[in-house]
Parts: structure tokens; C-alpha cells; sequence
């Protein structure tokens, strides 16, 4: 079953004629992905590999009966991009794209509420369901199909903590990550529900970082609604107040965002938190047997 | 992106929002001549990209022309030190010269991002010219919160309940929903990521002023923003920051030993956290980036040599988007072009591994090799202790 | 029972320091209506004729319990006050006010899509539940108690209407002005669906206009929904085309919103449709008898 | 309110939508110089409030100065009928005399309200030059209607489509998007209520140009579109209309012989159609308002005294805002004033209804009270009728 996507998907790219949009999406074509069309404004009738180009995504989704899009366009048009996707009857929309403003993306989570579209991102490498279906930029080979879900708010520090895991023979039932900006579309608490109902997943592993509450709040909706055993990471430990560490969302600001406040948070939820980034498999394989013997005595 | 105060009451000018009359000086003589214009009375304050200036002597109130000069010869010219600026504190390179005026209530106001529901805010207190973040602790009671819809906008009936909720009636109301609409315009029209006036001040004469002003620019919107990112102070930021930014490198400046590079903000932080975990002392912060050629990646390694506080060079990387063996020739190519003999900590996975660890072995280099984060931190660590 | 307002209906007149707001402010309060605060920016710690006077709809919320609005703000500032008066927590908001642009109206009727407040009006006497409560301008003393709620997009002829049903021994349950404008907050349908759920409620009458489909779109829902008997009267069979007849709603545009049309729909879903203005008690009369008949047929 | 063609024209260019080249001209003299600056050759367009003057030689193409000045002879300065005008027609007091522009393709678009969603939507159809509502009715698959979000509005995606709807590629969609969008800015900016290109060409040199232009402003809108309010051109109405709506009364000219005098607009169509009913023909639609005065009331009756072709009065008034014994001492007033003799039928209910009975018997005035409506208009239908 899996969340979000699976060898269903049929996937639109917005700005596949783009080198970092034709990169991946031929990238994720390769690994399976049911990749059916691509909207470049102005390059509709081109075709990427075979991939057919419209101007717009009605088109992809009335032509190709895409339900999937993954966005590749350049800040400045990107939230725009992100509301085409919605009014064309995009299911779920992964925006890869990084920087875009923070004013547009007001809007555009403010429009996303009236809509039935899920939003993935943006500035997030997207998602993957191993052996199915990839829509991102996720690399392909450390992924193993398996029961541990994993949502991240990171890149590259996911595909370390799924490597982790796949090492020590946990494999991922999906692995999304929502992306490092103030506001994305899809929040850690959208996809722990989705594990919680999912059958394929039996635990999960989170990852944050720095900036704003989200952590607390999945911590809050952990505590309250959580059947499953989950176990995470936080990054930024020892990043200095006040700095933005990379990712636009990742600051300290005003004794807000603190790793350590997050930390206590999701460890007084029951969540394992790895001490530090080699221990993230390991904590997952705890925060499991925990479970299973918790388990055993109810 | 942050202003300089003089610069964010520009601007707050430019929308109506009133402001002292004030003089920007950069030299004594200048100062001595503002002062005289203002004869003699007045406040002097450095402009520099951080707040807690008061404590440390940075805002000077003086009753002279010659005091004014005295004030300026301490500040101009070297760094200020402030609880916000870090231990090596930010230069000062120029002064807003103020008029002084008398003050009946000090009040707080501010537009900025609500993370939790994805809008932007209005947080008002009537507890102004003291930290707000410390008011909401301690009071909460004392601070008002609204979140905007943005189809609606911050609307006058908006305005007049936050005038209410200040202690403002009459007159000052009206002027307050003023102040209030143009803050916003201003927030909205130069893509702010924060507004705030504090204190915000109820003069003797009954009007109101922005005695304080604070104002970020979105970085993601400066593309959009022209004029106000021309304003951009790069005295403000370590030489190395305003040179990996101009090769769009997120790097901070640390206090220790260790150079880091690694892809990817949340693996940096963490590969931070594990050197922190293992007893040392990162130099810097800095993320490569997900779609970084050999360019840029040669232009990272440079930045952390050039850095006389490196001592030994921790890499990280997880291929992805990036491969692995670009990095290696990118090192490789660096430390040859700069003559590094410093010790180097590699520890790479992901995409093209095996070619990245090929080419750094065949490499004429002080390189260690490792497979494991933990092990790879650890390394560094060792490499830099003192010999027991 | 009635429906939308009654004895405890607690009333906030936006605009209650102009005029008009402070004339129909007080001529409700003589009815029995509970008038009890009034909002004019800048003149709050007022009051007329003992009504508090606030500077925002929230005070007259917090302070008052106000749950109903009636607004005679002035055109410029009208969408404002509704939508202060959304965002303050209000339950009905009645617009008096005529002339507000459209474009305002279009913001207003999106915003509150999203909101729980209902509007009646623009452009609207108001409604009133004869014996209970009267919020708007409505002559009080034609009005009965009874079985009959009104429903009308006019002022002055729904009062001759009601003059007509009670006269005839029609008394009303409610009378909804629904106002005049291309863009109002309640259609005919909200109303007609509130009349079919009230007790109170054995017959509606509902007056119409030339101007838009909404007519006819209450045509269509009376025949799928409506369960008790609806007579009506439909304005300006002779009106010209092209021509604005006094509302900004009212006037037949490139062959649509023409009378006939609006007249052949209602009578296609049994609405008892008057040939001509006096008739309009006649043909109530008429829809209660065949309603019985077919009642004691079933 | 509705702007003539070269305004609207004048709006569209300002916003960077192409028009043809064209001059206003208000004189045969100056049509002639006009027709001459294009070389002779250029169409000649009777500038009036109304569609539909094609048909009936409003506009004209000609090959020569000399034939534009005899279209000019015979268009300007008297009154031109076409079907949409009613039987007496429109004056035309100016031409534009426009080049001739070799066409492609002829289009059509639209932004208007959409009453059924209480958004504004963007018509289209590549069915150009004809009546949209016939294209409408008889192939709606050839008209699009989008109805657009006012939380996110019109967007370049949206225009994208209608392009490709319209059958626009490549250079041709790209400038598509841009009429749209301005189109959009323009409609929004002015308060329009209507904005039509129609036709909207291509131009056999493959670009888009708005042949022909509607636009019509809000009339509520109107206080805040000062500029625009100011074009209003008041020769386009019937004198007794732009009199009314000085003393904003709503009022509209009709073919009949009975004055009618009411309160509230639909109590006032219902008037009409019984008068209709009782075989009676309305003079015209007056409303005098809800909230009126004793100087608009008077001034509502020296319009329907003024107007020769009424030979009587109905009155009928439905007392709420309004008293009918204000009403009745205004009837008075103005009769007095104007010297009436004309028979009037007054028929009032509601408020004040007996004393303003009182007041109009003990006038000596030509009036007789009806209770009833219907009683009422048939009793002034009577007295107007010939003698048997």
C-alpha cells in the first residue's frame, strides 16, 4: 500500500525542459515512475525523450491523466506554478524548487486550504516509495522496500538516515521529505497520520531540525494519536542563535526553534531521538522492540 | 536580509510612518555637525546589524556638540560587542545622529511570519523598548497576536482592535490605524520578513513615532527587491560569508578548528552536532548545496583554507544530486591550486562512491579516509589533538 | 420558531451614529427587538438613546454578546464592515447599505465562503419575525404572526405583498429581503431551505425580479426539494431591456433574466405564479389550498 | 455606466493593449483631415452608447477623404437608430475614423460578473465579430468561461489556457497571455463591469489587436473612478434622465402616456406591468428612493410634469422610510409650482396613509384616491382613455 504515490502515479513535471527537471525526470522514469508528461509554457509540443511537453497542466492532466506533479520551476514563478498544478486537478504536487518567497507561499498554503490538492515542499528532495514509484530527487539505490516510514524536514540527512536504516535491514515503506521552508504544504503531523493508518508501515522515523515548532507539535499529536512506534533525529544541536543554517527554515530565533526544546519534546511523547547522527538506525531498532514487547504484554 | 536602522526608518518614512529627524554620519566632523544641527542635543547610535546596543554604550545620549564627537570617536571604526553579535562583535561605520524626544509611553509593534498556520502576524504589546520574546514569556497577557488572512489583508477594523488593545483612544487611535496600514503596505510592497518598531513611542505632544526600527528583507524575494538588496551592508558579515554568498554557498563562520563541507543544510548541521559530539570544535557551517558543479565546490575548499582558524578539514558528503567524484576532483583540485597541507577527513556515500574514494587515494594528499559519520568525525578530532 | 431571528436575537448596528442607522436602530428597539450596542469607528464611549456605542464589532461581541448585525455603514466602507463583523464572531449580518461596488462584494462573497457568518443583503430592507423581532427598515405594523414565510429581492413591494397576505388572514413566520444586488450573501435557496426545515412554516411566498437566474435556479430546487406550498410574483414583465430599473441586480442583459423565463420556471415546478401585483395573496391562498387538497389526497 | 468606443479604446491602449491607429473627430472638416492622415482609406465609426451599428451604416469603410466626409455629412449631429438604441435613437456628436487593418482571424473576449458564483469570469470564443450570447446558446462547446478566484486571480496559467482554447500558439499565445492580463489589470483597476473585445483580431501580420471595444464602469463604483466618471457623456441620454439622476432618482424614459411616480425599484416594475395589465402604457420607470426628501419628491414630479408626452399621473407609494403625508404635501408643492392640471390617480399604503389622504383632498388638485393598486391603475388607464 504505501502513502502519496505508488506504481499508479502518473506523473506530470512541471519544467521538464529544464536541466534539472530533465535530469529527474528521466531519473525517475528510470527507477519506475510512470513519468507521462511534461508542461513547459511555450514548449508545448516538444518531447523530452520521449516524454510529450504541453503549456499547460490542464493539458497533461486531460491528455495523460496525470495525477502527480512534480514542479521544477525557478522561484519567481514557482507558487504560481504550484496553483496551476491545483486548478488542474493535481492529487498531490511535489515542488522541488528552492527560494521561493516567502509571500507567495502565503498565498499559496492560504489557497491550498479551499483545494483539494496535498502540497509537497517546497525546497524538499520529495518522495519515494521504494521498488514503486519515485517523484524527486531522492537517490534511487539506498532505498530498500520495507515497514519503517520516514518523513524529514532534510535532503541529503535523510538519505543518510535511509541508508542507516536499509543497512541495518530496515526498509522504508515511503520516505517523504517535506522540505526545509517556513511554510510547506504538507506538515510531519499530515504524514504521521498517513503512517498511522498505513498497513505497510510499522514504525517511523522522523528528522528535524532547528527553526519554528513543528517537531512540538508532532510531539503533542504523537502523544495523542500515534499507534505505531516512532523514533527521530534533530539536527542543529549546536547551531548558533540567530543563524540561518542553510535551509530558510532552519533558524533560532529568540530562544524559539531550539533543537534541544524539540528534542525534549518528542522524548516526553515516547519518540526515541538518536544522541547524534550515527545513531539513527539504532534508535529506530529500539524504539521497534519497544514496541513489539509492549505489544506482547497487552 | 537585514537594514541598518537608519535605512529601515527610510523606509518607514517613505510610507508616512514618522521617525526622529536624524542625521547618517561617518566621521567625527560629521557628527560634530549633526550634533551642532540638532544643537548639541541628541542621541548618537551605531549602526550596526544586530540589537542590545544600549547596554554596551552603542546608543549615547548627549547634551553637546563635543560629547557627540566623544561618542564618535569610541564608536566609529571598530567593533561593537552586543549579547546578538557574537564575542568578535560588528564594525561600526557609521552613526544616525537623532534628535531627542520626549517620550510619554513606550509601545511595541511588529509584523512578521506565524510558522504554525503559514501567515503572516501582527504582535502588539503595550509593554514597548523591552524584549518582546521575553514580555510573552513572563505576561502573555500583555501581547496581542493576530494572524492575517491573506484574501482579506490587514484591514482599518483590524487596526482599531489592536489601538484598543495599546491604550489608544481619540486621536492617537487614528493615528495608530494609520501607522498600523502602512507598516503593513511597507511589509507587503518590500517582501519583509520582519517589521518592528520598538519601542514605538507616545510623544509628550500626543503623537506617534518610530523611535526604534527593525527590518528584514526575505532573502528569497530580493530577486524582486532591487533597490532595498542594493542596500545590502557587506561590513556587516564575515569576509568569507560575503564571499561564499556571492557563490551562492551557505556558510556561517564558527569559532573552532575544524573546516566543514558538506551537501546539504540538515547533514551539515548534523555532521556539526557529531564533531561537537566527539570533543571538537567545527569553524565554520557551510553546505554546498544540492546542484553544485566543480566550480563551486573548488570555491568552497578555498573559502575554508583561506580561513587561518582551519586547522584540519572535515568533508562530508552523501551523493545524490551531487556525485561523489566530482567532489573528490574538486578537492583535489583546490588543495593544489592553494597548496593545502592541512589534515583532510573524507567521508563519503551515496553516488559514485567508490570513483570519489579512487581518485582522492591516487591523489598526492594528507587525506584520511572514512566510511562512517562517527568514525569520520572522531578522526578529525584525534588528528587535531595535542599529541599526549 | 421562525427562522434567522427571534426574541433573543441580540443586535449590534454597525453605522449606529448616522442617520439612518440611528433612526432604524431605535424603530427596531420600539418593535421588541434587542438593540443592544452600536459601532462607529471613533466614536466609542458614546451611546444613542442608551445603546452603547464601540469602536469595533469585537467589543459589541465581547462586552454586549451582540450575535446579529444590521449595517448602515456608507458604500465606501460597507465590505469592510461586513467583514469586520464575519471576523468578529457574528452569526447574521444584515446589509442595509445600497450601492457597494462589486468588486468589493466579489471579495466579500469569497471571504465568506470561508467563514460561518451568514449575510443577508446588500441592498436589503432586512427581515423581520413578526411579534419577535425586526432587524432592518421594514414598516412594522402591516406585519402578523402566521404560517407564511416571505421571501423577496425587493423592498416596498414585499411590503405591499405582506400588506396583501395579511389582509387575507396570511400571517408571516418570517419576512427575508434578500436585496436588490448582482452579488447578495443569502439566495432565494438558503431561504426557502430554512422555510422548508421551520415548524412555524406551512407556505412561502417569494417575490422576484428581471435580473440574473436566480429564479430559476430556485425553480429547480423547489422541484427537487421543497415540501411545502410556494406561491410567488415575479417584477417587470414589461421592464425594457438594457435598462437598469432601479436595483443594480434588475435588468435583462442579452436575453437572459427576462420575467417570462423566470415566470415558465417557477410555474414548471408548481409554483403558483400571480398574473399581476394584486393578486399576490390570491395566488398564496391558492398554492395552501392545493397543498391540502393533495395532502388529504396522499 | 457605459464609455463610448474610442474611450474605451484609450483605456485599453494605456494598458498596453494595441488598438488601431485611429483619430476622434467631431466635425465633417475634421473627419476629412483624419481620413487624409490615413490616406483616404479608413473606416468611419458613429461614436454612440450602442451596439448594432453596423447594420444600419454607422460604420462606414471608405477608399477616399472625400467619401469619409460624406459619411461624416451624413452621421453627425443627428440621431442614429439601430436595434439596440429603441426608436429614437442616439445622437452622434463624434467619429472615429480608424485605419484599415488587414484580418486573419476575428476573436472574441470578455471579463464580466457572473452572478450564479458571485466571481468574475473571463469569456471567450473563437467565434469573433458575432453575438457571443448566439455562439453561446447555439455551439457552447465554442464558448469558455472561466470564473476566476479572488484569492488568487487571473493568472499567465489561466490566460495560457483561454490561448489555447482560442487556437493561439507560439509568439501568438505568448501575446495572448499579455492582452489577457492586462485586460485583467484593466477591468479591475477601472471597476468595470463589463470589458469586451469583440472582435479581437489577428491581424494578417500575426498579431492581436482589439478591433472593436465595450466598456462599462460600476456605477457603484463610480466615487472611487473619478477619471472615468468624468468621461460621461450626458448627449447619450434622454435630458429628463440626466436630470433624475442629478437628484439621484431613478428614472427611465418610456413610450407611454402615463407619468409614474413610486417608491422602491421593484414596487415600481410591479406598477408598470399593472398598468400594462389594466392596458396602459407607462410614460416612464421612476423610483423616487427610499430615503427621500421633500426637494426630491418635488423635483421627481416636475420631471414627469416636464415631460410633454405624459397626459396623467399615477402615483403609488408604499409608506415605510417614507411617509405618505410627505409624499402627498410634495405633490402638492410641485403642482403648485409647475401649474398641473393633468389628472392624477394616487394610491398610497403604509405609513401616515390617512393624513396624507387628508392633505390631497383639501388641495385643489385634479386627483383621485385609490385604496388599491390594481383599482388604481385601472382608474388612470380610464380616465385617459378616449371618450366612448
Amino acid at each position: 500500500m504505501a502513502i502519496l504515490i505508488d506504481r499508479h502515479s502518473r506523473i506530470v513535471v512541471q519544467g521538464l525542459t529544464g536541466s534539472s527537471g530533465r535530469r529527474h525526470g528521466l531519473l525517475c522514469r528510470d527507477y519506475g515512475s510512470q513519468v507521462v508528461a511534461g508542461v513547459t509554457p511555450g514548449k508545448g509540443g516538444m518531447n523530452i525523450d520521449g516524454i510529450p511537453v504541453f503549456d499547460t497542466v490542464a493539458e497533461a492532466v486531460e491528455l495523460c491523466q496525470a495525477d502527480v506533479s512534480m514542479i521544477f520551476v525557478p522561484p519567481p514563478a514557482a507558487a504560481e506554478a504550484i496553483l496551476e498544478a491545483g486548478d488542474a486537478g493535481i492529487r498531490l504536487a511535489v515542488c522541488i524548487t528552492e527560494g521561493i518567497p516567502v509571500q507567495d507561499m502565503v498565498l499559496v498554503n492560504r489557497a491550498l486550504g479551499d483545494r483539494s490538492m496535498r502540497l509537497i515542499g517546497p525546497n524538499c528532495p520529495g518522495l519515494i516509495t521504494p521498488g514503486q514509484c519515485k517523484v524527486g530527487i531522492l537517490p534511487s539505490d539506498i532505498h530498500r522496500p520495507g515497514p519503517i516510514g520516514v518523513v524529514s524536514r532534510s535532503g541529503t540527512l535523510t538519505y543518510e538516515a535511509v541508508q542507516q536504516l536499509s543497512n541495518a535491514g530496515l526498509g522504508q515503506s515511503t520516505c517523504v521529505g517535506i522540505g526545509g521552508d517556513p511554510i510547506i504544504g504538507t506538515s510531519f503531523i499530515d504524514v504521521l497520520a498517513m503512517f498511522n493508518d498505513d498497513a505497510d508501515t510499522e514504525g517511523v522515523f522522523l528528522i528535524g531540525e532547528i527553526g519554528g515548532a513543528a517537531e512540538e507539535e508532532a510531539a503533542i499529536w504523537i502523544r495523542q494519536n500515534m499507534r505505531k512506534p516512532v523514533a527521530g533525529y534533530i539536527a542543529g544541536v549546536t547551531a548558533p542563535p540567530g543563524k540561518r543554517m542553510g535551509h530558510a527554515g532552519a533558524i533560532v530565533s529568540g530562544g524559539s526553534g531550539r533543537a534541544a526544546d524539540k528534542i525534549a519534546a518528542l522524548r516526553n511523547s515516547g519518540v526515541e531521538v538518536a544522541e547524534n547522527p550515527a545513531l539513527m538506525a539504532e534508535v529506530m531498532q529500539k524504539a521497534l522492540r519497544s514496541a513489539d514487547i509492549a505489544g506482547h504484554d497487552s | 536580509m537585514k537594514l541598518h536602522e537608519y535605512q529601515a526608518k527610510e523606509l518607514f518614512h517613505r510610507y508616512g510612518i514618522a521617525v526622529p529627524h536624524s542625521h547618517l554620519v561617518r566621521s567625527i566632523e560629521e557628527t560634530g555637525q549633526a550634533a551642532d544641527a540638532l544643537a548639541g542635543s541628541c542621541i548618537v547610535k551605531a549602526q550596526i546589524h544586530a540589537g542590545g546596543r544600549g547596554k554596551v554604550g552603542g546608543v549615547v545620549r548627549v547634551k553637546t556638540s563635543r560629547q557627540a564627537r566623544d561618542a564618535a570617536r569610541r564608536l566609529l571604526h571598530r567593533p561593537l560587542v552586543t549579547a546578538q553579535t557574537g564575542p568578535h562583535g560588528l564594525p561600526v561605520n557609521s552613526l544616525l545622529v537623532e534628535e531627542i524626544i520626549p517620550v510619554a509611553r513606550e509601545l511595541y509593534l511588529s509584523l512578521t511570519l506565524d510558522r504554525s498556520s503559514g501567515r503572516y502576524c501582527l504582535i502588539a504589546s503595550a509593554q514597548g523598548g523591552v524584549d518582546i520574546e521575553q514580555t510573552a514569556r513572563n505576561t502573555p497577557e500583555r501581547v496581542s497576536r493576530l494572524t492575517i488572512d491573506p484574501l482579506i489583508g490587514l484591514r482599518a477594523y483590524h487596526a482599531r482592535g489592536v489601538a484598543r488593545f495599546l491604550g489608544l483612544d481619540g486621536p492617537l487611535a487614528k493615528e495608530a490605524v494609520e501607522l498600523i496600514l502602512a507598516l503593513n503596505r511597507c511589509f507587503l510592497d518590500r517582501d519583509a520578513s520582519l517589521v518592528e518598531i520598538n519601542p514605538l513611542v507616545v510623544t509628550e505632544e500626543g503623537h506617534l513615532l518610530a523611535m526604534d526600527a527593525k527590518v528584514s528583507i526575505d532573502d528569497s524575494a530580493l530577486f524582486r527587491q532591487k533597490e532595498v538588496a542594493d542596500w545590502r551592508d557587506e561590513t556587516q558579515f564575515d569576509p568569507l560569508e560575503v564571499r561564499a554568498a556571492r557563490s551562492d554557498i551557505a556558510y556561517i563562520k564558527m569559532d573552532g578548528r575544524i573546516g566543514c563541507l558538506v551537501n546539504g543544510a540538515g547533514l551539515a548541521m548534523a555532521t556539526l552536532d557529531m564533531l561537537s559530539e566527539c570533543g571538537g570544535k567545527p569553524a565554520n557551517f557551510l553546505d554546498v548545496g544540492g546542484g553544485a558543479d566543480q566550480d563551486k565546490v573548488v570555491e568552497a575548499f578555498r573559502i575554508l583554507l583561506e580561513d587561518p582558524a582551519v586547522e584540519g578539514i572535515l568533508v562530508n558528503i552523501f551523493g545524490g544530486i551531487m556525485r561523489c567524484d566530482l567532489i573528490a576532483a574538486s578537492l583535489i583540485a583546490a588543495a593544489k591550486e592553494v597548496g593545502c597541507s592541512l589534515p583532510i577527513v573524507v567521508r563519503m556515500a551515496g553516488a559514485r562512491r567508490k570513483e570519489g574514494r579512487q581518485l582522492l587515494e591516487q591523489a598526492e594528499l594528507n587525506i584520511v579516509w572514512q566510511d562512517k559519520l562517527a568514525s569520520a568525525a572522531a578522526a578529525i578530532v584525534r588528528q587535531l589533538s595535542p599529541a599526549p
